[in-house]
């Protein structure tokens, strides 16, 4: 009997032993090769539904007004649909939000930017210490970090558990007053993505701490998006200052996790494994699907385990959603570039601080909550009313700030619509707000010709000197 | 379709036709059965047999409180009656199972002998479990939704699914006096010319005044 | 089987015939007592959810600043949530909307008022004919509708099948070009509901009835709420014009089934009696419940055949549903509100009609829209998501036009708020709007002492005459 219990526990023979952080997914892979071979699959970038795709589509040129709403961030230069985790370095490397670092310590963005991106930072974390590891730059780790995420970031190597690797998470549950380690098996299914898929920011000015970008998710007083909106104005934080409107902005990063939390769904004790990891039969063999991509490339497994309707009806149930959703985003991300330019126009015929005061206010807060329903990208779906909900609430805000603002404008003697540049033209808006794109792609295309197959040579080279075990067969 | 072949192989099987010398007056007697039969079949709306709408079933009124207590419960859009009282390995099996039970039904009822309380006998209970298991395979084996519901997995195997889920479909009141009058238009019993608008308003509305 | 068959029609015993239109449910009830005991039940207004009720409240109370949106218009007089069908008949009575009509041929309101309030109004169209019907005054019917709503509503007495009793549904199912005797049974358990609850206008325009008020639903180019409103343009139609603002404005009446049709239940094949008339279980009987009311009073037998969540989460479901399209709606009538008075402003000042022709346009299409989601008492849980979109656009429409409003009466000499009244008190509010409520009480306390007693009494007298066949026992 008791052979037979051990069978039941390595129905599969292990080929490698796993020791300490592995960071490589080929390695976990020689023993679990079903799951390894689907999450290989995140590479397929073909896949394309109505408004999402695994293409890297170009958020930026689709809804060009962006431009306006992050001048003077990051953002405004460079800002994609999401692709397959397997893509999660390339990505950083590619993007203009990181700039062209020549040479360790150059560009804008710190260590902590790799928290979400890779399998390394587990084991960056172990051996330089939680704070040390927020506390460098970017390119810093430039060699260091070379796999994209993988096993290493959900699994125990040596269960095969689920598991926690990111301190963020487990310091947000602490700062609401839980224990991660009560979350049952089922929560975890989401949780593992929680480490990732929120919103989040980074605090400098963490007591002992304050050379450390130290990545935060601002939890602590609720997960709705009035919550974190109280949370920040609390602490009087600020992302950036927009140069047009002068306003102290918010950036609101995926939160997925946290408007999922709102959904039906939710409530219902689905997680986020149900549907983008589904059980998958392959040669008899049942296994959690690795692809983690759009579920509606794959209804039949994901959906229909709890809904029997045909499968056209299912993806009109997602687009129709979407589209709800979408009609009122795409709205009021318009008027929120208006009222930056109007405010800019207000500064320019001589407001006053005083004067502006509760305006600026009312762009930061519209803005935050736009960004909070759109960067989601799942949110549409995911919680579609708590999205329409906050959408509303973004409209009612910054159409009561833009009626401020032409009272105003009229006091300074402008009233009439205010001047807007062409909100249909990426590149004309780029310029618009002062961004020489041109020279920063020709600093990058350098960047990704002479640093990154540095970086990556040498990472391999790393790599290479460490010893993976097989197991003796039997 | 192959339906008829199906019926002719079946008849061979089970030497249902005749030897040579029987074959005139087989013919005779055939034939007077098959009058009397179109008749019946007409009468009885037979010919709904073969289709898979449950109006088929409540032909027979013995059958309302099933009908309707389905109509009423969440199965409606999803499972019609021959979805869990025939069996779906195959498609013969299908129709000879619902050859069986008709004819069995069906004598039955004419001789008004059926029971005070109709229940689902032994090869009908396997049936249907066998129905609901088609179905549900994927809830209640997956063993990410065992998380949902404590001992499902062990329960689930050692008796009968509706000995807990006891409301799926037809509730757990079912004998006719229970379930009062059935309103839904029954194809077989509607007169021909059955309309929604009342005649009055119809007339009304056509005079135009 | 003939026999059979005969027995399966007839199983239970009939008490007596039922003639032509019976308008009696007493009669109807003898025959089916459990549904006409459960009918009655309608007349019970103890039940209280979380925003809704069987106990007839005030909504002008509640919300005053409703007053303003209805200026001009009889629903600034009054207006209450629905109680039971038991009640349609007294509370007609009752409103101020109607006036207090002394003799026949008095009052504001035509005999089309009554359309969906009896069971007498079938009784009459058929005797009357349609367009006569419709062309008279509500007061001129006072002794003939003396009963609420009721079994021939609904049903066909010989052969007690669903039946669709008032002309405007059908007409307007071939307006779509559809028959509505293709309907299958299923959807005649919602359509019974919409001969009523649904959204409709008066056409006081119709070729050769321009006498009547023909009862009209607007659904000729589709259910959606942008549908209708092309369609009240198309035609350039107005209920009223509103004294402040001098809107053309558009009323919205309980469009349920026109929501509710855009709701995922809908989608998944759900009627209306699925909820409001479960199955129920006396005495080992199993019938449809007929005392329709709120579902959350009842959610065993409702909610449960589908759900099998704990009571209180599928009352949190709703109420949380309630909680965030109210949150929206509650803000954009106020700011509704105050656009009327703005433009009221505006013209004080001496705008001219065409600088405040596309602010016009937009209160109307606002309100219109905000109408839509409240006017649907069970719409916010209905279909929450449609519900929110609209509020949206709502907000929208409406602070663009205050947008347009403050710069007009910038240019106007006004640059600041507008001086509101208060919002918080209906009396203040109707006292500035104009409307006299005392004078209106006094007036409606005498016609129920004197006119309602008088009109019940002859009809009672005039029904007493209509024998009741008894069927002899078999
Ligand atoms: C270690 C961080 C991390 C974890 C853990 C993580 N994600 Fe991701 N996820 C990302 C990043 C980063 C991207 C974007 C990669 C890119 O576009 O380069 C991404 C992309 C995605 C995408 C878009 C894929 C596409 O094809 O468009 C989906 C869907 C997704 N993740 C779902 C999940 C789910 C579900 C889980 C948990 C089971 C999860 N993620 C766990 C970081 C993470
Ligand atoms: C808390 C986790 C987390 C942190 C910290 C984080 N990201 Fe991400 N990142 C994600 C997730 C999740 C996605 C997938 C986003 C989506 O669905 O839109 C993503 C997507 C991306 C992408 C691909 C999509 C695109 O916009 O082109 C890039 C590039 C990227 N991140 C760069 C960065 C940089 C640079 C930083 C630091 C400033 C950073 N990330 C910090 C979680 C994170
Ligand atoms: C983004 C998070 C995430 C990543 C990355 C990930 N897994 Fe998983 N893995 C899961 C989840 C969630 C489950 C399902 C757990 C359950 O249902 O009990 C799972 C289940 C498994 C199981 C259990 C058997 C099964 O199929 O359900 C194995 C083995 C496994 N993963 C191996 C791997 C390997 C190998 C990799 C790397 C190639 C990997 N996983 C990467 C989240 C992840
Ligand atoms: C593990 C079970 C499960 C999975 C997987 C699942 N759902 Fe659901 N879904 C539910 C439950 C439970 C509800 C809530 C309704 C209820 O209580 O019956 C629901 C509700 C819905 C609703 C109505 C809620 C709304 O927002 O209007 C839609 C639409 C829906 N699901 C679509 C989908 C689609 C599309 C997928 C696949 C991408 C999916 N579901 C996957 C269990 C699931
Ligand atoms: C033709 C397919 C089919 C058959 C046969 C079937 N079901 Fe279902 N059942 C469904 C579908 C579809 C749902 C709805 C689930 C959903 O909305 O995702 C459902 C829902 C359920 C539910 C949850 C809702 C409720 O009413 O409680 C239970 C329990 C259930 N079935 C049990 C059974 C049992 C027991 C049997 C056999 C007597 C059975 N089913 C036969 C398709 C079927
Ligand atoms: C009920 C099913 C369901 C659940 C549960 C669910 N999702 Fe999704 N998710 C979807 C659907 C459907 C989409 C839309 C895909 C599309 O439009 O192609 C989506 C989209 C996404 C996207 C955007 C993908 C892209 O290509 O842009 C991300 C990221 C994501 N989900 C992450 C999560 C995370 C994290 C969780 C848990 C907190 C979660 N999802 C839970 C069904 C689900
Ligand atoms: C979801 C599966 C399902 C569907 C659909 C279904 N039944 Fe049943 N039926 C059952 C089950 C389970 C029983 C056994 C009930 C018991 O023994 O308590 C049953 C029992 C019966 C019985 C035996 C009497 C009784 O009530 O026990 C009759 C007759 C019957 N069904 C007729 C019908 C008819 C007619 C329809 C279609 C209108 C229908 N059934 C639809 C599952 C189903
Ligand atoms: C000609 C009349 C008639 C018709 C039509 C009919 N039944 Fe029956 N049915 C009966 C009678 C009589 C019994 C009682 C038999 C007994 O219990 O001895 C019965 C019993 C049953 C039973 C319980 C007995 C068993 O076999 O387990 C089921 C289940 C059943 N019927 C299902 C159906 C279904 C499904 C249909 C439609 C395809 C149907 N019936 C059509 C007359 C009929
Ligand atoms: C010992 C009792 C028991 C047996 C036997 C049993 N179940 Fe269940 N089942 C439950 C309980 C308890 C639940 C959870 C409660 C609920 O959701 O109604 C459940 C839930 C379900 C659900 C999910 C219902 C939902 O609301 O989503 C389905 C489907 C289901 N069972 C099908 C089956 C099928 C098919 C069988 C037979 C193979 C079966 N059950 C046998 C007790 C049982
Ligand atoms: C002949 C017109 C008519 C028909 C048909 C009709 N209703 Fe009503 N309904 C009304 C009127 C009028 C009221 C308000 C009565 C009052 O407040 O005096 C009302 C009130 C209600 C209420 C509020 C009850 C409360 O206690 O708050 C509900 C719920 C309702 N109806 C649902 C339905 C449903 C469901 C149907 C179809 C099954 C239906 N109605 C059919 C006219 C109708
Ligand atoms: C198309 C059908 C229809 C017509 C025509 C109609 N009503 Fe109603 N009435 C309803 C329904 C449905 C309700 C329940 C309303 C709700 O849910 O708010 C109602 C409710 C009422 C109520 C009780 C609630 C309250 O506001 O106090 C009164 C009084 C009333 N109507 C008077 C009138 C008058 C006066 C007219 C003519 C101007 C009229 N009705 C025309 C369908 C109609
Ligand atoms: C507002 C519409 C409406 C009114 C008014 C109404 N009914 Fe019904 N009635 C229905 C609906 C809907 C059903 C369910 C039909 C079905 O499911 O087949 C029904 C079913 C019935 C049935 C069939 C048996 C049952 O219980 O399902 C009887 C008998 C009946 N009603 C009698 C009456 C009587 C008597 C009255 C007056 C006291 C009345 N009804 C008033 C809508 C109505
Ligand atoms: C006749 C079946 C039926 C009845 C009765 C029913 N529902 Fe549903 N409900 C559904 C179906 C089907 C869905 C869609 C989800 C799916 O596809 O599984 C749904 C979805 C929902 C959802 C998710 C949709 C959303 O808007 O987020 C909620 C919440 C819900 N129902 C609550 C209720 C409540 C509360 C009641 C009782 C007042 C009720 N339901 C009555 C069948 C029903
Ligand atoms: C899925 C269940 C469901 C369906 C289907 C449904 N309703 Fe409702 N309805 C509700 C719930 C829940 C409420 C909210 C009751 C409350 O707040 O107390 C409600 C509220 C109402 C109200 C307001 C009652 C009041 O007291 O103010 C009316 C009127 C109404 N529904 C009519 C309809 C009509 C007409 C239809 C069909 C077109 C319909 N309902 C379909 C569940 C449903
Ligand atoms: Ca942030
Ligand atoms: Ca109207």
């Amino acid at each position: 009997i008791m052979d037979r219990k051990t069978e039941a526990r390595f129905a599969y023979q292990p080929k490698v032993q796993i020791d300490g952080i592995e960071p490589r997914d080929s390695v976990w892979g020689l023993n679990y090769p079903r799951q390894y071979q689907s999450y290989m699959r995140t590479q397929d970038t073909t896949f394309k539904s109505l408004y999402n795709t695994s293409g890297f589509k170009d958020v930026l040129a689709d809804q060009p007004e962006m431009v306006i709403l992050w001048a003077g961030y990051a953002f405004s230069k460079d800002y994609n649909h999401p692709r397959g985790h397997a893509w999660a370095i390339t990505d950083v490397h590619n993007t203009l939000r990181i700039g062209s670092p020549m040479v360790p310590g150059d560009g804008p963005q710190p260590s902590t930017c790799w928290t979400c991106k890779s399998t390394d930072v587990p084991r960056l974390m172990s051996e330089l210490g939680v704070t040390e590891y927020y506390s460098q730059k970017l390119s810093d780790m430039g060699t260091d970090v070379i796999n994209p995420i993988g096993c290493a970031d959900c699994h125990n190597p040596q269960t095969m558990n689920l598991t926690i690797t990111r301190p963020a998470l487990i310091e947000a549950f602490e700062a609401m007053g839980k224990d991660i380690n009560k979350a049952s098996h089922q929560e975890m299914r989401s949780l593992v993505c929680a480490q990732c898929h929120v919103e989040y920011y980074f605090d400098r000015t963490k007591q002992g701490k304050e050379k450390a970008a130290y990545l935060t998710f601002p939890w602590k007083d609720g997960l709705s998006v009035e919550n974190i909106e109280a949370y920040f104005d609390k602490i009087d934080f600020a992302d950036w200052v927009h140069p047009i409107s002068k306003a102290r902005m918010l950036k609101a990063q995926h939160p997925d996790y946290e408007l999922y939390e709102m959904s039906v769904h939710a409530k219902r004790g689905v997680s986020c494994a149900d549907c983008h990891m589904p059980y998958k039969n392959e040669g008899g063999q049942k296994f959690t699907d690795h692809h983690i991509g759009s579920p509606l490339s794959n209804v039949e497994n994901s959906c229909f385990v709890c809904h029997r309707e045909k499968q056209s009806d299912l993806m009109t149930d997602v687009y129709e959603r979407q589209r709800k959703v979408k009609e009122g985003s795409g709205k009021v991300q318009k008027l929120i570039a208006m009222a930056h330019i109007e405010a800019g126009k207000a500064w320019e015929l001589g407001a006053t601080e005083y004067q502006m005061k509760d305006i600026l206010i009312g762009i930061r807060h519209a803005q935050w909550r736009w960004d909070y329903v759109v960067a989601s990208h799942g949110g549409a779906f995911h919680a579609p009313l708590e999205s329409s909900r906050i959408i509303t609430s973004a409209t009612d805000i910054i159409q009561e700030t833009r009626i401020k603002l032409s009272r105003l404008l009229a006091s300074l003697g402008h009233n009439k619509p205010v001047e807007m540049p062409d909100f249909s033209n990426k590149a004309v808006l780029q310029a618009y707000i002062g961004l020489d794109i041109p020279a920063e792609k020709a600093a990058k295309s350098k960047f990704l010709d002479e640093v990154v197959p540095m970086w990556l040579k040498e990472g391999k080279a790393r790599e290479a000197k460490k010893e993976v075990k097989t197991v003796s067969s039997r | 379709m192959g339906k008829r072949q199906k019926i002719k192989r079946k008849l061979f099987q089970y030497n249902l036709i005749p030897p040579h010398k029987w074959r005139p007056a087989a013919t005779v007697l055939v034939a007077a059965i098959f009058g009397i039969g179109i008749y019946l079949i007409r009468l009885s709306n037979a010919t709904s047999y073969l289709s898979d709408d449950p109006q088929a079933c409540v032909n027979c009124h013995i059958m309302t409180p099933q009908y309707i207590t389905w109509t009423r419960s969440s199965h409606r859009e999803v499972a019609h009656c021959n979805d869990c009282h025939v069996p779906h390995d195959n498609i013969a099996n299908k129709y000879f199972f619902k050859a069986k039970d008709g004819l069995y039904h069906a004598s039955i009822f004419t001789l008004r002998a059926e029971p005070q309380v109709i229940r689902a006998l032994e090869p009908s209970i396997q049936v249907i479990q066998s129905n609901c298991i088609r179905c549900h395979e994927s809830q209640v084996t997956d063993a990410r939704l065992a998380g949902f519901i404590d001992n499902h997995v062990g329960h689930r195997t050692d008796r009968i699914c509706w000995e807990c889920h006891r409301e799926v479909p037809h509730g757990k009141v079912k004998s006719l006096s229970s379930v009062g009058h059935q309103i839904e238009p029954i194809k077989a019993h509607a007169p021909a010319d059955l309309e929604i608008i009342p005649k009055w308003l119809k007339e009304s509305m056509n005079t135009s005044k």
